[in-house]
């Protein structure tokens, strides 16, 4: 390795990266000036570096080049660049309302949010086994802190706790085997350890324990079965938009930088990491999916629901080493699996922060009963985000499983394609249950019911008024949303309501048509935030984009898969 | 100086006291003592390997520089939220932090 | 057998013997006692292996946070109350782990390495040199690195009682 | 000829005015629809005459093809297939002596006795329904009668059933009535899967419906025997269905809650006979195998005496009428099955007259009866509610008299003739058991007839008796009834001129067939070349003795109130109560619906829910819930656990990657 | 834009109008629902009077780029055997949209849904291309969760569950086939006239004989083809009126139409080989279903388990390989498609009145309730196969096919028809007839949109009875090169 003048380097290869280091400091700095409330500037300033990030990066479009040996610039690492900018984005739309509702002191929150995003982005682009490392260290830091964020929340210390011993764990194990394979090959850099495997390095035997050390460091990224374990943990204790932060993003970035390795560096070793990583998928999304099954807290579903997606991009990268064009293609399908995992899981978590932010950060399955009266649009959001999830059509979930599968199967592996439809079928027994009991079941606390909160609801009805209003007045604090609904004879509620309708007139049949009919009743709306409902929009946007019309996407992944491959 | 065979195996025994450690100790603070030998013996194992195998090679010096640093860095940071949780809990036992599990 | 491999193996052997000590002492103390000794001879290591500067480093981070460690583990555990500091399943994780030391050992002593040339040593200039120009971007990540550790650690460390300059919960 | 087809067409078009159009007329769409009605079949009857003259200036009889003038032949309903397996469904109508014969029966009965029915159903507030059905039911028939195509034939066979169910069912308030309702339209259904299958059965073999080329691939051999006699068999199964013939009769007593028009039309005349001419028609089959001219001969035989017996112990008057119906048809089925094609289906032709004028007459009775009996929980229908009503109705009684003469066979009534040349059939066909059975039965229906007769219209009225119980039972509300309805009366001129004028077959309509006098009938309804017909003078006499003989022994037993019958009911208990429940075939077939059918339905409900769907689909989800229990203990919440999971991971991957399980990628081709 | 694209669009943007008025106006949501469908109804007239009758192949075909990386075009077009389908969806989309003016509770979500769903329908039964044949199967399938447990009634949950659980369990199977396929063929196009070209060269017998079952038995599920059938009483005993319809209407449809289009046609001599299993399982389902819908006691579950028998008889009408057969299994599709849209119309305007399904508490209804009695019973006479209504040419066809390759199923098959018989009938003689009780004397009559629904569609059943020539003569014209295919036509 020659050393070489660093000013030959062209920066501007790095000018996001820059835009973003910059924009963590911008964030610290911002939070010294502006206390309490002002966090919302921080977080829109954020957006808007972010997006000029997304804006430089998306500049560089079409550079194929390499940055001092240990960095690569090309389509792939700017495709994850903009995905975690973008993501980065819409966890700061997310963070908004959650940060002030539950943090203490939400200000330097997003300056750790852009820190790993920048990690995310570094572990796209690195072509080194030190920087990666570094990388990773960046965004695990990162989540470190901000999985811990909410301090006086038991749950999201116990999940930092978790979070860093484990995480150390695993890098400790990925660097032992990161040392072990500069052992057998000398070097750091992919290029030199794919010339190395080529020759009789890649039998000995030390490379192979090493192959298996980082192959499980990588595995816990992206929270492979069985290195796993934690993420159910941490996603549940985490502040929520830092479970869709972690879920998707820190995912994909694992998964980045795992595509880059592989291809990069363990081409020679196809036959054995392939087999690797379909054992690994098969359990991966099979594990994730039966125990969701058991799940009653909403976010631990989504953990288990997350570990199965990534089970599914798994199967992509299992079929990475087949001929011609089906790598490419396969590559297409992580990337694309992933993007549609990103808008999924963002509206999903949006719909989710939504409730909780009212809901005095409930968790429980069973504490969205009647979301879709209280809240229609965060309730459409989770809906629509589980159907994606569980690969529906019309949602991103149906379109990237075709990419997915298809060169799957193309690579003789349609096993492992029967294997992930399955799965998805038996995701979608747990999907239902939360959409069934959004909207199926009625809101919590309609026995509990005030008088006052009834009377509300009629002077509402009969005078006309806006629902935000009732909203106002009857859901102020924890009253929650009567639903006359739910028990055509039931509650006290439906039954002091009854007189609302207005009187009906007319034939009989006009009379048998109102007959039964319940009084069109305003159901109070839960608010919602600008910055929410702009990230849910986004989200929702995206999800439907690319299930309804997903050549831009495909055509975006097209160059990154190209550059992956690329000599 | 010794064979480079002799230097793994110690690394190697180095990083599964480590590893024992991680999976025998309750104590938070000494789970995180337990990473720290791991942690040195990729060190260890990374200079051995650049000046024994690779004599002249600057890589593996470097790159135990940067282990050893994030790894006080880790240690800072683990610390800091292990403090935490012992404010919120009195405890830093990791078998009663078990709020969240199945 | 020359002198510095004879010093190897006594370091070395002090270095493990330390560290079981560190996993298994059955005192908060000794173990972190323990942690320094065996951190102080992994720096015998480095500057038995011509990695001067590294020893330094070694033994200048981890002498300062260690004490600090040392500390906060005296404080955190009342003594008085001093529990066991193993769990029930230690003879499990001890398995596991012998099991992957078998592994590494196997695989360290089947491959055949090339003979050892003269170790040389690496002076500090071409160590900054190259951190400075290949390593440049690890270097300044590492940086940033440092610094979320440093403020994630005061953020998560300050303290949340009323008085902190931000009151818990914005009002509705 | 050509314009035959008008005949069905014409009631079909007042079926769709009726209901279409004059059911929004309010109070006015009974009249009009009746109206309507009327004059749709009285159009058919005149399409009849004209189709008469034609033909007997034109039509040579005969049963095969050189006798037929095919009408639509040629023009496609749909077509499925490609060439040369092009199969073309065509709605074949038939103008031979056979369809015109009985297109005479079917519209001038059905006239005449809508014509009954608009005073008999008058009040009635869904008469407007009755006479849209009965409009569409004689289109049914006629294309029944008229239909040269197997499908068609059967389109129309099952659209008749579908009338009949609904006339049945016509007083639905009564659970029994549309429980009858329900038995008949299923009992025919039974037999029509064979007769259904029968067809297909020769569809497969000849690619087509048409009977033209059916009956020619049959008597050219082109269809092997077995096929034949099969398919013969299954499609005289329908006709066993329809014509209620021994052991699907059960529908047919029944089928009698429906109003009597019904009965007189639907259940005695028309459709019933449907069954009969099904074998007239597609004769070739039958008579292509042996075995099932046979079993024709077996069931028809069975049948016959079977359907006598029980119409002696049964006290419904219209039951009575049903079994003899049953058993009279039994006679025809027997007739064709020996071999004596002419005189089965002339016994069809004589029978539906006077059988219809016994119906119509048992209509009156019952009309009259019915406000007499009101109020006291009696039946009207029971033959011992009545008694004496010779005087009060002079009309209803003799042309009573005259169409029961005519059952019992009494020369020269039109029923002597017809049953004379069944016996003469069966005597030549050397049939010695048919011909033994068919003279007992003559006997047995002489002697239930005239039982019926000495009850109803001769003795001491009963219903005097009744109504004073009624009285007494019921005396508030029975004032003004009795004060209009004190004693039965005859009918109105509505009811009574149909009596009359179908009096006139009942009494002629043999008249056309005597051997050796006038063999119009044979000459033109017939199955091969013309025979020669001589009067069989042993066979006339013994067939009118048996007649006598029956009348004299009722006259003996019921004229004069003597206890003969109970004597007899209490001499052989045994007997009379086995006759009495009809040989106790519904209970049979109610023990196998209650015990075989429903039972199977209920352990298939069973098996489907409690396994198929709880044990094996349902348990998809508890196995993988149960499975998920387990797996997520693994997530135990403790650090040294995962860390613990992590090293078996790294093994787990160690074994894989060594290949220590073979390569995963491979074709499943 | 063309025919099809539109008839496909309507249902979908009306849908998403839908979505963008406020729920205070319901009268707005229903006529905007109301004109979408009246508008895909129209033009489905217009497709099928446009039809050239007596040509093979597809017609009225569209073609938009979609992913050509993936070979996927949006593809669309019909022949013989799509046509009459576009035509039954648009009769129950119209009905299912008459029917459910009643709906008060969230009217908004519901169209929405509804139209989604019957969008779906539309595009796969006009899709000409595997992949959107698919992806629209799945859309089609999709809302019925969400419209069974909100608006739904017995055991909602859990049949709305299953519904949808066996629903995308068929998916499984079609996905690994349909990717299997794609990949056989060149992984070049998901175009079903390539895929179709490659049946005798690329697609080899080896391959087909594996995947033939696969994508069979995936659309088997949506086909109620037993033993996959158990969703069907459950799932439309549970949904709400215009659901049930097109649940039954139109989606078992669907599943049987994917057997054809894809499983025959693509794979003919997979289908040669199965064909025996498939008339087996198809025999069992309708003998079955006849049996079980004797012993039921809910409405809706016997039309179920009678929808189970009817289908089965579509089963074994496709898997004869005889071509009267398909004739028949085809027109069956139309005929059930007509007759159970009318049967849930019908029970749904019973149970919003009644509130009860159970058949042995009512008695003597024709009294009150007589266009309620007449349509009521017509649909059971559809059912039960009588001539002059629609279902007794295709129940002939299929019968007439079986017995030309398996006698012993026919034999079987016109047997149910006696079963049939038995519990409609059953029905038919416990509600309507019998004396009135108390407890239902208070009934009314059908409601004006629901008379319209049940008179619409006895002229349905009427005119597909008396006059199915038309829809004959195309079916026959498409179905006959499928069955060449599979060795020739008998």
């Amino acid at each position: 390795m020659p050393n070489f003048d660093p000013a030959t380097l062209d920066y501007v290869l790095l000018a996001p990266q820059f835009i973003v280091t910059g924009l963590i400091f911008v964030c610290l700095s911002l939070d010294l000036m502006v206390y309490g409330r002002g966090h919302r500037f921080i977080g829109w300033v954020a957006i808007m570096g972010l997006a000029v990030g997304i804006g430089a990066q998306a500049s560089l479009w079409g550079v194929r080049s390499s940055f001092a040996g240990v960095l690569r610039v090309d389509d792939y690492s700017n495709l994850f660049n903009i995905i975690f900018m973008a993501a980065g984005i819409g966890v700061v739309f997310l963070s908004f309302d959650y940060a002030e509702r539950f943090f203490t002191q939400p200000g330097e929150f997003y300056a750790f949010l852009v820190a790993g995003v920048l990690g995310m982005g570094l572990m796209a682009q690195a072509q080194e086994l030190l920087t990666a490392y570094i990388a990773l260290e960046l965004l695990s830091f990162s989540s470190y802190v901000l999985v811990s964020y909410a301090k006086t929340n038991l749950k999201s210390n116990e999940a930092g706790l978790k979070y860093i011993i484990l995480g150390s764990f695993s890098s400790a194990i990925l660097l032992y085997g990161v040392s072990l394979l500069f052992g057998a090959v000398g070097s750091t850099m992919f290029p030199d350890i794919r010339a190395a495997l080529d020759t009789s390095v890649a039998t000995s035997a030390v490379a192979q324990i090493a192959l298996l050390m980082i192959t499980a460091g990588l595995a816990f990224k992206v929270a492979a079965v069985p290195f796993h374990m934690y993420s159910p943990d941490v996603y549940e204790g985490a502040p929520t938009p830092i479970t869709a932060f972690l879920s998707v993003a820190s995912k994909a970035a694992g998964f980045a930088l795992t595509m880059r390795f592989v291809v990069m560096a363990l081409w020679p070793l196809r036959g054995p990491v392939s087999d690797v990583i379909a054992f690994l998928a098969v359990l991966t999304m099979t594990l994730g999916n039966v125990v969701a099954l058991r799940q009653t807290n909403m976010k631990r579903l989504m953990a288990y629901s997350s570990i199965a997606q990534a089970g599914y991009a798994l199967i992509g990268v299992a079929a990475f080493f087949a001929v011609g064009d089906i790598a490419e293609q396969a590559s297409r399908g992580v990337i694309l699996q992933l993007i549609g995992y990103l808008f999924t899981t963002l509206a999903a978590f949006g719909g989710i922060i939504a409730f909780q932010v009212v809901a005095d950060g409930r968790e429980n399955i069973s504490d969205l009963a009647g979301l879709s009266r209280r809240s229609p649009f965060a309730a459409f959001a989770i809906m629509s985000a589980l159907f994606s999830l569980a690969g529906m059509p019309i949602f991103s979930g149906f379109m990237t499983k075709l990419f997915l599968f298809a060169p799957v199967a193309r690579a003789d592996l349609l096993w492992l394609v029967a294997i992930a439809v399955l799965n998805s079928t038996i995701s979608l027994y747990y999907y239902l249950q939360v959409i069934r009991v959004m909207y199926s079941e009625s809101p919590a606390g309609v026995t509990a019911l005030n008088a006052s909160a009834v009377a509300a609801i009629k002077a509402a009805s009969i005078h006309h008024e806006e629902p935000v209003l009732v909203g106002a007045a009857v859901a102020h604090g924890s009253a929650h949303v009567p639903d006359n609904h739910g028990s055509s004879h039931g509650s006290h509620g439906a039954e002091s309501l009854d007189d609302v309708a207005p009187a009906s007139l007319g034939p009989w049949w006009r009379r048998r048509l109102t007959d039964g009919m319940e009084p069109e009743l305003r159901f109070p709306i839960d608010p919602i935030s600008i910055e929410l409902r702009i990230g849910i929009t986004l989200a929702l946007a995206g999800i439907f984009a690319l299930g309804l019309y997903p050549a831009p996407f495909v055509n975006l992944a097209y160059d990154a898969s190209k550059a992956l491959f690329a000599k | 100086m010794v064979p480079i065979e002799h230097i793994m195996v110690f690394t190697g025994a180095l990083f599964c006291i480590g590893v024992y450690g991680v999976m025998a100790r309750r104590n938070a603070v000494l789970v995180l003592m337990a990473i720290e030998l791991m942690l040195n013996a990729v060190a260890i194992n990374l200079v051995a390997f650049g000046t024994l195998v690779y004599p002249g090679q600057i890589n593996g010096m470097v790159f135990a520089i940067f282990v050893v640093t994030i790894a006080a860095a880790e240690l800072g940071l683990g610390l800091a939220i292990v403090l935490r949780v012992y404010r919120m809990r009195s405890s830093i036992n990791v078998d009663d932090i078990d709020l969240m599990r199945w | 057998m020359e002198l510095s491999a004879l010093a190897f193996y006594v370091v070395a052997g002090v270095t493990l013997v330390a560290a079981l000590g560190v996993v298994s002492a059955r005192s908060v103390v000794y173990a972190a006692l323990l942690l320094i000794l065996s951190l102080v001879m992994t720096g015998l290591v480095y500057l038995l292996l011509l990695a001067d500067y590294l020893a330094l480093i070694q033994i200048l981070v981890y002498g300062g946070t260690v004490s600090i460690l040392l500390l906060f583990a005296l404080m955190l555990t009342p003594p008085e109350t001093r529990p066991e500091l193993n769990h029930r399943g230690w003879a499990l994780g001890a398995v596991a782990s012998g099991a992957l030391f078998v592994l590494l050992l196997v695989s360290s002593l089947a491959d055949k390495w090339p003979v050892a040339g003269a170790a040389r040593h690496i002076s500090l200039v071409d160590l900054g040199r190259a951190l400075f120009s290949t390593w440049a971007v690890p270097f300044e990540v590492a940086s940033v690195v440092l610094l979320v550790a440093l403020l994630g650690a005061l953020t998560i460390a300050r303290s949340t009682t009323p008085g902190s300059k931000i009151a818990p919960r914005a009002s509705a | 000829m050509d314009y035959a087809w008008l005949a069905p067409v014409l009631p079909i078009g007042a079926f769709a005015l009726n209901v279409l159009i004059w059911r929004q007329m309010g109070a006015r769409k009974h009249a009009l629809s009746a109206l309507t009605t009327l004059a749709a079949i009285g159009g058919a009857f005149l399409v009849f005459l004209a189709v008469f003259s034609d033909a007997s200036s034109h039509l040579e009889g005969t049963a095969t093809s050189s006798g037929l003038h095919l009408i639509f032949e040629d023009t496609p309903w749909f077509t499925v297939g490609v060439s040369p397996h092009l199969y073309v469904f065509a709605p074949t109508l038939v103008v031979d002596w056979l369809s015109i014969m009985m297109l005479g029966v079917v519209t001038f009965l059905a006239f005449l006795i809508e014509f009954y029915a608009t005073g008999y159903m008058k009040g009635d507030n869904r008469y407007w329904w009755f006479f849209s059905v009965k409009a569409l039911f004689t289109a049914a028939m006629l294309g029944v009668v008229l239909s040269y195509n197997f499908l068609l034939m059967y389109i129309c066979w099952e659209l008749v059933g579908l009338c009949s169910f609904l006339l049945i069912g016509f007083w639905y308030s009564e659970r029994a009535n549309a429980e009858a309702a329900k038995k008949a339209f299923i009992t025919t259904r039974v037999g029509d899967v064979g007769f259904f299958i029968g067809l297909a059965l020769l569809f497969i073999k000849t690619g087509t419906f048409d009977m033209k080329a059916t009956f020619a691939a049959v008597e050219s051999g082109a269809i092997d025997p077995a096929t034949v006699t099969i398919a013969g068999i299954l499609i005289f199964l329908g006709a066993m269905g329809k014509s209620g013939q021994f052991p699907l009769h059960v529908w047919l007593p029944d089928a009698m809650a429906g109003p009597t028009p019904v009965s007189a039309l639907v259940h005695s005349a028309t459709m019933v006979a449907a069954g009969v001419y099904l074998v007239g028609r597609s004769y070739p089959v039958f008579h292509a195998s042996s075995t099932t001219m046979g079993v024709i001969t077996t069931v028809g035989t069975i049948t016959a005496i079977f359907g006598a017996t029980i119409a002696l112990t049964q006290r419904d008057i219209k039951r009575i009428l049903a079994y003899s119906t049953i058993s009279q048809l039994g006679y025809m089925i027997m007739a064709l099955g020996v071999g004596a094609y002419t005189a089965g289906l002339f016994h069809l032709f004589t029978h539906a007259f006077f059988k219809a004028l016994l119906f119509l007459g048992a209509g009156s009775v019952i009309h009259s009866m019915e406000p007499v009996l009101s109020g006291t929980g009696r039946n009207p229908n029971d033959i011992f509610n009545m008694g004496g009503l010779r005087k009060q109705m002079p009309v209803t009684f003799w042309t009573f008299l005259l169409a029961s003469l005519s059952l019992a066979g009494i020369a020269p009534l039109a029923g002597f003739w017809s049953k004379d040349a069944i016996l003469v059939g069966a005597y030549e066909a050397d049939a010695w058991l048919p011909l033994f059975v068919a003279l007992l039965t003559a006997f047995l229906t002489a002697f239930y007839m005239f039982r019926c007769i000495y009850l109803v219209f001769f003795g001491p009225a009963k219903w005097q008796v009744a109504t004073a119980a009624g009285d007494h039972h019921d005396s508030h509300s029975t004032d003004h009834v009795k004060g209009r309805h004190a004693v039965p009366h005859e009918s109105p001129w509505t009811m009574s001129l149909p009596l009359v004028l179908i009096c006139v077959p009942a009494i002629a309509a043999g008249w056309i067939g005597i051997p050796g006098f006038s063999a119009g009938f044979a000459e033109t309804v017939r199955f091969g070349p013309v025979i020669e017909e001589h009067i069989n003078l042993v066979l006339a006499g013994a067939g009118t003795l048996a007649g006598v003989l029956g009348i004299g022994l009722a006259t003996l037993m019921y004229l004069t109130p003597v206890s003969g019958p109970r004597l007899i009911s209490e001499s052989f208990p045994a007997a009379y109560k086995t006759l009495y429940n009809k040989y106790y075939v519904d209970e049979m077939y109610q023990w196998i619906i209650d015990h075989v059918v429903l039972a199977i339905a209920a352990m298939a409900a069973t098996v489907d829910r409690k396994i198929l769907n709880d044990r094996i689909v349902d348990w998809c989800g508890p196995f993988l819930q149960g499975a998920g229990a387990r797996l997520r203990l693994t997530t135990s919440g403790y650090i040294y656990h995962y860390a613990f999971g992590f090293i078996i991971g790294i093994m787990a991957i160690g074994v894989v990657m060594s290949g220590g399980i073979p390569d995963m990628r491979f074709a499943l081709w | 834009m063309g025919y099809l694209s539109t008839i496909t669009l309507a249902p979908f943007i009306a849908a998403l109008i839908i979505m963008l008025i406020p729920s205070q106006r319901p009268g707005l949501i229903r006529a905007v629902a109301l004109v979408a469908s009246v508008i895909s109804f129209v033009l489905s007239l217009l497709v099928f009077a446009g039809y050239d009758w007596h040509r093979a192949g597809f017609q009225f075909r569209e073609a938009y780029q979609w992913l050509p990386d993936y070979g996927i075009t949006i593809s669309l077009g019909v022949d013989g055997i799509s046509a009459p389908m576009i035509i039954l969806n648009a009769v129950v989309l119209l009905t299912g949209t008459i029917v459910s003016f009643k709906i008060a509770d969230r009217p908004k979500e519901f169209y929405a849904l509804l139209l989604v769903s019957v969008a779906g329908v539309f595009g796969a039964f006009a899709a000409l291309d595997l992949f959107i044949l698919f992806l629209t199967y799945d859309i089609a399938g999709l809302p019925m969760y969400p419209l069974i447990v909100i608006w739904g009634s017995t055991r909602k949950n859990y049949a709305a569950l299953k519904l949808t659980l066996m629903h995308v369990a068929g998916s499984v199977f079609i996905w690994v086939g349909m990717i299997a396929i794609y990949v056989q063929a060149g992984a070049k196009s998901f175009d079903l006239e390539y895929l179709a070209s490659q049946a005798h060269s690329l697609l080899t017998p080896g391959f087909q004989i594996i995947f033939f079952p696969v994508i069979f038995i995936g659309f088997g599920f949506l086909a109620a083809m037993w033993p996959l059938h158990t969703w069907s009483p459950d799932g439309h005993g549970a949904a709400p009126t215009a659901v049930s319809m097109v649940a039954a209407g139109v989606l078992m449809k669907l599943g049987a139409y994917g057997c054809i289009r894809v499983g025959v046609w693509l794979l003919p001599e997979g289908a040669m080989v199965w064909s025996p299993v498939f008339v087996t399982l198809g025999t069992i389902g309708a003998v079955y279903g006849g049996v079980m819908a004797i012993a039921q006691r809910d409405f809706k579950f016997v039309i179920a388990h009678s929808s189970v028998s009817h289908m089965g008889y579509v089963i074994v009408g496709i898997s004869t390989m005889s071509l009267v057969g398909l004739n028949g299994a085809v027109l069956q599709m139309v005929s059930h498609g007509l007759m159970t849209a009318l049967f849930f119309a019908m029970i749904g305007a019973m149970y919003d009145q009644a509130h009860t399904r159970e058949v042995g508490i009512f008695g003597g209804l024709a009294r009150n309730m007589p266009w309620y009695t007449g349509f009521f019973t017509i649909a059971c006479l559809a059912s039960l196969g009588l001539p002059g209504l629609s279902g007794f040419i295709p129940e002939l066809l299929i019968f007439l096919g079986a017995f030309q390759t398996y006698p012993i199923v026919g034999i079987l098959c016109v047997a149910t028809v006696a079963l049939a018989a038995t519990y409609m009938l059953r029905l038919v003689s416990r509600a309507f007839f019998g004396p009135l009780s108390q407890r239902w004397a208070s009934l009314h009559d059908l409601l004006p949109n629901e008379w319209f629904v049940g008179a619409f569609l006895v002229l349905t059943l009427i005119i597909v009875g008396v006059y199915p020539t038309p829809f004959l003569d195309m079916i026959n014209a498409s179905a006959a090169p499928v069955i060449e295919r599979v060795g020739g036509v008998r």
